[in-house]
């Protein structure tokens, strides 16, 4: 190994963030728990029994089957199966891989766009924070349900609405972005505006940094806390509005559901019945955020200059 | 403070004039309104006549001019479905939607901060941990699926089974978890009290208040996870810091630490984002309006989309427009004043 | 010939009198229901939907209405009779009161026809008559323009209406009898009409407040309801949720999903009927060259199990068809049944030299029918299986009718309720060749043309023999089967629940217009 | 008996990895109105003596073992509830950066009011007039304006007056000031200095100061002691340690004063650096960078040995008043 990557792993060993991760159990679990959801996403067509989105496996007859170690349930079936008689475990599988690359592309994208716009609205102030603010409210008015109407509408008017199949997850990921970044946008901004008045920027700016220099390296990670909070929440969110769009006809076709469709195509199910077609797909979901919220409080808290250390 | 209000003002309006054309232009992605309005035997013929009365063949621009000059007099057009000119239908479902929100917001208020700064205090409790642990479960729960599950158990009722009968405490457990329901789970009641204008109050009722009880503990479910989160976040971090401390040393009394000194610092960033989530709130209680039949904008607007009512939804997008830019403008305000440091109007506003 | 109608028909009219019980209850129960949507309008020429008529049969009556099976009863018209081939004479019931005190006479059925023949919803269905001659205050002719056998259904949507009520100007200046779509009129907020219930109060979207019409003329009926509040409740859940809280007494529609909780409720009754609306795809003839040959039309009827999705899909809530016309209707062929085969299905594709099948694009809404987006994706599987493969895209239902219109894909689903409850309805308006300026096949989405079928159903709209009509109509639905013009898919069933002591089973019937007068609640 | 009486104080940090020990038994005590200087380099363990006192150690620290008496009672095993009332009131504290002491959000006014009306059944109108009349005892201008200023709205040297004033709001017997000038230019420390030193004196308030600048504690202080890794390796009258000071580590500290050195010369150094609390070497902690130091040193921990008026620990002292003991018994 040459020497540069040996210093660069040996300095991360030495590292803090090391040091706490490995004593930190909640943590340890956490990312175990999350590295396997992600594994089971990205290795579905290996582990999943059948596929679900191959519509010739799919038999209609055996709709709404309980899951196995239940009565009525079939072994090939280890979870059961959904109104249109797909092995519920696959679609999960496959179905998580979609709603992960949703909803973490859609909050990078939220939280890039979030923390360029809070940070110059905040800095600069003055006109530019009154025309981004302005922007943000323009935004905050058209949701994420307007938003997908607006970008579908274009599209459809460039490209024609049948090539869409292919590049919904993409669209999803523009849609669920650009609706909700004025969010981390705004809590980014006021604790700009907090921090913009203490010493250590004025000592920046003594030392000559470039605007850019100071809100990125000196203001930014003073306002982690609720960027990570916000984020990880948003998260969640994505993945269940990605269900909501695709009712629009804008989401993810009605053959490839995600995650999140699962569970929502699941609610009419809930009381009558078919309880499993939302609540397995739902306590993945809930596993899934849960495991990301922990990770997130975690690593907040280590790479927080504010907070106690150890 | 004037200027910046007047500033505002016309930052506003501005606002509305950008919703409006972008609202406009996406008219043919909202579907055609006609189909809605006419049975299922009618000619096309008949169709391109009906279109012609409504103005729907010209083009865009003229209609958006025809829109325009109208709505600079204040008349944002007529809804389709209603008949009626979309400012009053909107006026007529905001109050309900306010209540909504209101009822909501004082349950988030009352609960999240309490549990915050607990969780902030002791982080170790399990009492804190069972909290933070409830609300990540809170976050991912679809508002849709809290809403049936209150449903079921408060309007419908359970009876739970699972434990055997014949033994005491078999019995006394079936009883415990069991409910008999009887809460009303639609509508908001027929008991409401005239406040002025459009506003009829449920909260000057029991049967009001009843109504308003399971939508406004699903609309907060959505939102309190994220404050209880929030201000644990921000109130460990002030904890730490010196002036804590000092309060400490002059021997305050913990209350009095914990919920002025720590939680007035703490509140800043809570308050921006209680901000733009109010504003939300406000905007799109569409699916608990949807669940509990809520008359409120939420359940209008839904509606005006599956009806593609255009005149309904553009107004409607321009007064959330509105609401937005008033709920941004009174948090900087509260900002301002909560937060000394920061000047209120001048440079920064 | 005229002398078999004349007793065909009166004996109808007798045989419904002597059924009906001779007590009038004194209405004081009130009722609380809720549907998925409250009346757009109180002007009940304003837009041809069933919620309209639903309104029309509590606020309003008609001159003659159908009965549980099909049959006619007589109601403001006493008795009927055909005069010569483009006439039939109506006798009007004396000494019925509007709500407004008025007394009903012939003037004001002449006041209610020309104001159908103006409204742009119902002027199709008044097409064949020219005019409504006035006899005197009690008899009246209406006259075709040539022999046309559904005189009687047209009557059903005459609700005569209170000619001086509605005449003369409004407080703005309008003319009280205007029909406008947009904008409301007066006749869209008041209502005089002759039917058991007033409306007493009105908040769009909200709820609607009737009460029992003391003046009412028909003593003979049991109903004992008072007082009724509708209240629409969108979302499925919600409604069921409501019925079963006690929240209301009475619901409709009910969603299959929720049928056997509602059955397994003690304090709850389910009442369901098979509806006549037909649910179909349509092979687009124009976009796809091999819908063109029949062979691969019959494979693709041959591939699609309806009884598996009427089982599954629907919980046994719809009737698998395997033509456009429903039990009852002249035109229903009994020996049609649906023809599920994929060997047979995979033979015909080989056949017509599509063994490995092509690809196609997919349409349906998914909020318009009852699972609709659900049946599209277990037919997109069920092709699948013959290698047709399927690209599907499903649409709100506001989103979905342009697209339809502009027959934006391969395959399309289009359901259809005929207004005037006959077979030739479905033909003119589902399978004729598309004409645009004749209106014909205007949702005939498949581009299917068959010139003598076309020419046998306008044979069939004049020919006042109502056996000789049924025959022609039944080779028409046996040729569309044997050609697979299109791909039938099942009739939705009707639903509604209720509390045990509201008895809605009476009152119930096909076209889902629940005669509310009539209902008799048990304490 | 002394007002504040420490006996073998302990103080830990429940780390992950073990207790880590900060203060490893120091004893010292203080009497009414007497200034005791409390000297050591940065990471000594003299902030955490002076927090220890009213228990303010930030968690995970905690009092391990030993005695705070004060006025006879015990105040490390005292409920919070009860050293709540000696805190600010008995006992008050200033801190060393006034930027960060006063909370940012509220009022100088509210932040006096509020310490008074925590201790005393005192109206706020009361409160602020004696709030005003402190404040114009720390002669800080305006003083009527600066009651509903806020803290960031007043300059460093200001605050710091700002947070005497509280400091003296309740007549209290004990100042503990960690560092109080050091945040604060130079100008301005000794202006601060004299103040604490004038108020103290006219109230007769003991002062209990802790500082890293020996100059300050010369001044100041009646006695002093000498920290180094957690423990008292030297305490007694300041004059007597300023000018013969016995153990090597108070040499060395007084020779780096710049006044000690010739001018234009290096000046003089102590090799080496304090050791980290969980790297403390077994004996004398002081002995790798003890140019005596010697094997004995380094594996016995020295006691205390009187000499003079001074307590110190440290093998060769001790050695060297034994011989002298020795000398004087063989001289008649």
């Amino acid at each position: 190994m040459s020497t540069a990557t040996l210093s660069r792993w040996s300095r991360f060993r030495e590292s803090f963030l090391w040091y706490s991760f490995k004593r930190d159990k909640i943590a340890i679990v956490s990312f175990v728990v999350f590295v396997l959801i992600v594994a089971a996403g990205v290795f579905a067509p290996l582990l999943a029994p059948a596929d679900p989105y191959d519509l010739t496996q799919i038999n209609i007859m055996n709709s709404e089957l309980p899951p196995m170690w239940l009565d009525g349930g079939d072994p090939q079936f280890p979870l059961g199966t959904d109104a249109q008689g797909r092995d519920l475990l696959s679609t999960i599988l496959y179905g998580t891989r979609v709603s992960l690359l949703i909803g973490f592309g859609a909050v990078l994208l939220q939280s890039l766009l979030g923390i360029l716009f809070g940070l110059l609205a905040g800095y600069l102030g003055g006109r530019v924070d009154a025309l981004l603010m302005r922007v943000a409210d323009v935004q905050l008015s058209f949701s994420t349900l307007m938003v997908a109407i607006i970008v579908g509408a274009v599209f459809k008017a460039s490209f024609g609405n049948l090539m869409f199949g292919e590049i919904a997850i993409y669209m999803l990921i523009l849609i669920i972005g650009v609706a909700e970044w004025p969010q981390i946008a705004r809590t980014v901004r006021a604790s700009v505006l907090a921090e913009k008045k203490k010493e250590y920027v004025d000592a920046a700016k003594v030392m000559g940094f470039r605007t850019n220099r100071i809100m990125f390296r000196h203001i930014l990670p003073n306002t982690l806390s609720p960027i990570f909070v916000i984020g990880t929440v948003q998260i969640a969110n994505a993945i269940i509005s990605e269900a909501a769009l695709s009712f629009l006809g804008l989401g993810m076709p009605e053959t490839q559901p995600s995650l999140g469709s699962l569970i929502k195509s699941g609610f009419d199910y809930i009381q009558s019945g078919s309880w499993w077609i939302t609540l397995i797909p739902g306590l993945v979901l809930v596993v899934l955020v849960l495991v990301i919220n922990l990770l997130g409080d975690w690593l907040r808290d280590v790479m927080n200059p504010r907070l106690y250390k150890g | 403070m004037l200027a910046f209000l007047v500033q505002r003002i016309g930052q506003a309006m501005l606002v509305m004039f950008v919703i409006s054309v972008i609202a406009f232009s996406i008219q043919d992605g909202l579907g055609d309104p006609l189909q809605q309005m006419v049975g299922q035997s009618v000619s096309a013929a008949e169709r391109v006549k009906l279109r012609d009365d409504l103005g729907l063949n010209d083009s865009i621009v003229v209609q958006y001019a025809r829109f325009a000059g109208k709505a600079v007099q204040g008349d944002l057009g007529t809804s389709y479905f209603y008949g009626e000119p979309t400012l009053d239908v909107i006026m007529e479902h905001l109050p309900a939607t306010l209540e909504l929100v209101i009822a909501a917001s004082l349950m988030i208020a009352f609960l999240s901060v309490p549990i915050g700064v607990y969780a902030a205090i002791k982080p170790r409790a399990w009492l804190s941990k069972f909290f933070m642990g409830v609300s990540t479960v809170g976050i991912s729960i679809p508002v849709f699926l809290t809403a049936i599950v209150l449903i079921q158990l408060f309007s419908i009722g359970v009876t739970v089974d699972w434990f055997p009968d014949d033994t005491g405490w078999g019995q006394w457990l079936n009883g415990a978890l069991s409910t008999n329901g009887g809460m009303p789970s639609y509508g908001r009641g027929d008991d409401l009290t005239h406040l002025f204008g459009t506003w009829y109050s449920g909260f000057f009722s029991e049967n009001g208040l009843l109504h308003l009880l399971l939508p406004a503990v699903s609309l907060a479910s959505i939102m309190l996870p994220l404050f209880i989160r929030l201000i644990r976040a921000e109130m460990m971090e002030v904890l730490q810091s010196d002036y804590i401390r000092y309060a400490q040393a002059k021997g305050l009394a913990p209350r009095r630490i914990h919920f002025l000194h720590a939680l007035k610092n703490t509140m800043l960033p809570v308050i921006t984002v209680g901000g733009v989530q109010l504003g939300i709130m406000v905007a799109y209680t569409i699916l608990t309006e949807t669940v509990f039949q809520w008359p409120g904008v939420g359940l209008m607007f839904l509606e005006a989309i599956t009806r593609s009512d255009i005149p309904l939804i553009v107004a409607y997008l321009m007064v959330v427009g509105l609401v937005f830019v008033i709920t941004n403008t009174v948090v900087d305000l509260i900002y301002g004043l909560v937060n000394p440091t920061v000047k209120l109007t001048g440079k920064k506003a | 010939m005229k002398r078999f109608l004349t007793a065909l028909v009166s004996c109808a009219a007798l045989s419904t009198l002597a059924s009906a019980p001779a007590f009038a209850a004194d209405a004081n129960k009130s009722l609380k229901m809720a549907y998925d949507a409250d009346p757009v309008t109180l002007d009940i020429h304003e837009q041809l939907s069933g919620g309209t008529l639903q309104l029309s049969h509590m606020v309003f009556d008609p001159l003659i209405r159908w009965t549980k099976d099909l049959e006619f009863e007589p109601r403001l018209a006493k008795s009927w009779e055909r005069v010569d081939d483009n006439t039939m004479r109506f006798t009007l019931r004396e000494g019925v009161k509007f709500h407004s005190g008025n007394t009903l006479t012939t003037e004001d059925v002449k006041f209610t026809y020309e104001r159908l023949k103006k409204s742009q919803d119902f002027k199709a269905i008044f097409k064949p008559f020219t005019e409504l001659r006035v006899i005197d205050d009690t008899t009246f002719e209406l006259v075709t323009a040539e022999p046309y056998p559904l005189v009687l259904n047209a009557a059903t949507y005459i609700f005569p209406m209170d000619k001086a009520f509605y005449t003369g100007k409004d407080d703005n200046g309008d003319d009280k009898a205007a029909i406008s779509k947009q904008g409301s009129t007066f006749a869209s907020r008041n209502q005089s009409g002759t039917g058991p219930f007033k409306v007493t109060s009105r908040q769009q979207g909200v709820k609607v407040e009737f009460e029992r019409f003391d003046g009412y003329w028909d003593k003979e009926s049991p109903g004992n309801v008072g007082k009724i509040t509708l209240t629409p409740i969108k979302e499925n859940n919600t409604r069921v949720s409501a019925l079963l809280s006690g929240g209301v007494d009475f619901i409709a529609p009910v969603p299959p999903t929720d049928l056997d909780r509602i059955k397994r409720d003690p304090k709850t009754d389910l009442v369901t009927m098979s509806g006549t609306r037909i649910i179909l795809l349509d092979l687009n003839q124009k976009r796809v060259e091999a819908f063109k040959d029949a062979r691969v039309r019959q494979a693709v009827a041959y591939a699609v199990n309806q009884e598996g999705i009427a089982a599954k899909i629907m919980k046994g809530f719809a009737t698998p068809a395997a033509q456009l016309s429903p039990e009852g209707y002249q035109g229903h062929v009994d020996s049609l049944k649906p023809r599920f085969d994929v060997e047979k299905a995979k033979k015909l594709m080989k056949e017509a030299g599509y063994e490995d099948g092509f690809t196609v694009t997919m349409m349906t809404p998914n909020n318009r029918y009852v699972n609709d987006d659900k049946i599209a994706q277990a037919v997109a599987a069920m092709l699948s299986r013959i290698n047709i493969k399927v690209d599907l895209k499903t649409l709100p239902k506001a989103q979905y009718w342009p697209e339809f219109d502009a027959r934006a894909a391969d395959i399309m689903m289009i359901g259809w309720h005929a207004d005037t409850e006959d077979s030739a309805n479905f033909y003119e308006f589902l399978t004729m060749c598309p004409n645009a300026d004749t209106g014909a096949g205007q949702y005939n989405a498949g581009n299917y043309c068959n010139p003598e079928l076309d020419a046998l159903v306008e044979k069939a709209n004049v020919e006042t023999d109502l056996d000789k009509r049924a025959e022609m109509l039944q080779q028409v639905e046996q040729a569309l089967y044997d050609d697979a013009a299109f791909v039938p898919l099942h009739w939705q069933d009707l639903a509604w629940a209720s509390k045990k002591t509201v008895k809605i089973e009476p009152i119930l019937n096909v076209m889902n217009f629940p005669y509310m007068g009539d209902l008799v609640i048990e304490d | 008996m002394a007002l504040l009486e420490v006996k073998n104080l302990d103080v830990r940090f429940a780390v992950r990895g073990g207790d880590l020990k900060a203060i490893r038994g120091i004893s010292f005590s203080l009497d009414k109105g007497e200034r005791l200087g409390l000297v050591g380099e940065s990471g000594a363990g003299k902030s955490v003596a002076a927090f220890s006192i009213l228990n303010l150690i930030a968690r995970p620290g905690y009092i391990a073992g030993g005695e705070i008496l004060f006025e006879g009672r015990n105040l490390a095993a005292m409920s919070e509830r009860e050293l709540r009332k000696i805190r600010g009131d008995r006992i008050a504290m200033i801190f060393q950066d006034p930027m960060m002491t006063l909370n940012p959000v509220l009022t100088v006014g509210t932040q006096m009011v509020e310490a008074l009306k925590a201790h005393r059944r005192i109206s706020t109108a009361n409160a602020r007039k004696i709030a005003l009349e402190r404040l114009k005892q720390v002669q800080i201008p305006s003083p009527e304006k600066r009651l509903d200023q806020y803290p960031h709205e007043l300059s460093g040297g200001m605050r710091q007056r700002v947070i005497i004033a509280i400091a003296l709001l309740l007549d209290p017997e004990i100042i503990i000031a960690d560092e109080p000038t050091t945040a604060l230019d130079v100008t301005i420390q000794a202006e601060i200095m004299a103040l604490l030193l004038e108020l103290c004196e006219q109230h007769n308030v003991a002062l209990m100061l802790i500082t890293h600048d020996l100059g300050v504690v010369s001044q100041v202080s009646q006695r002093m002691l000498v920290m180094y890794a957690g423990r008292v390796i030297e305490q007694g009258p300041t004059k007597e340690i300023i000018n013969d000071a016995q153990h090597p580590y108070t040499q060395g500290l007084i020779n780096a004063l710049p006044q000690m050195g010739e001018p234009g010369r290096r000046l003089f150094q102590i090799p080496g650096s304090m050791p980290s609390l969980n790297r403390i070497p077994t004996g004398c902690p002081f002995n790798p960078r003890c140019q005596f130091a010697n094997d004995h040193c380094r594996e016995v921990m020295p006691e205390y040995v009187r000499s003079g008026n001074v307590d110190v620990a440290c093998h060769e002292v001790a050695a060297l008043i034994e011989k002298e003991k020795q000398l004087q018994e063989e001289q008649p």
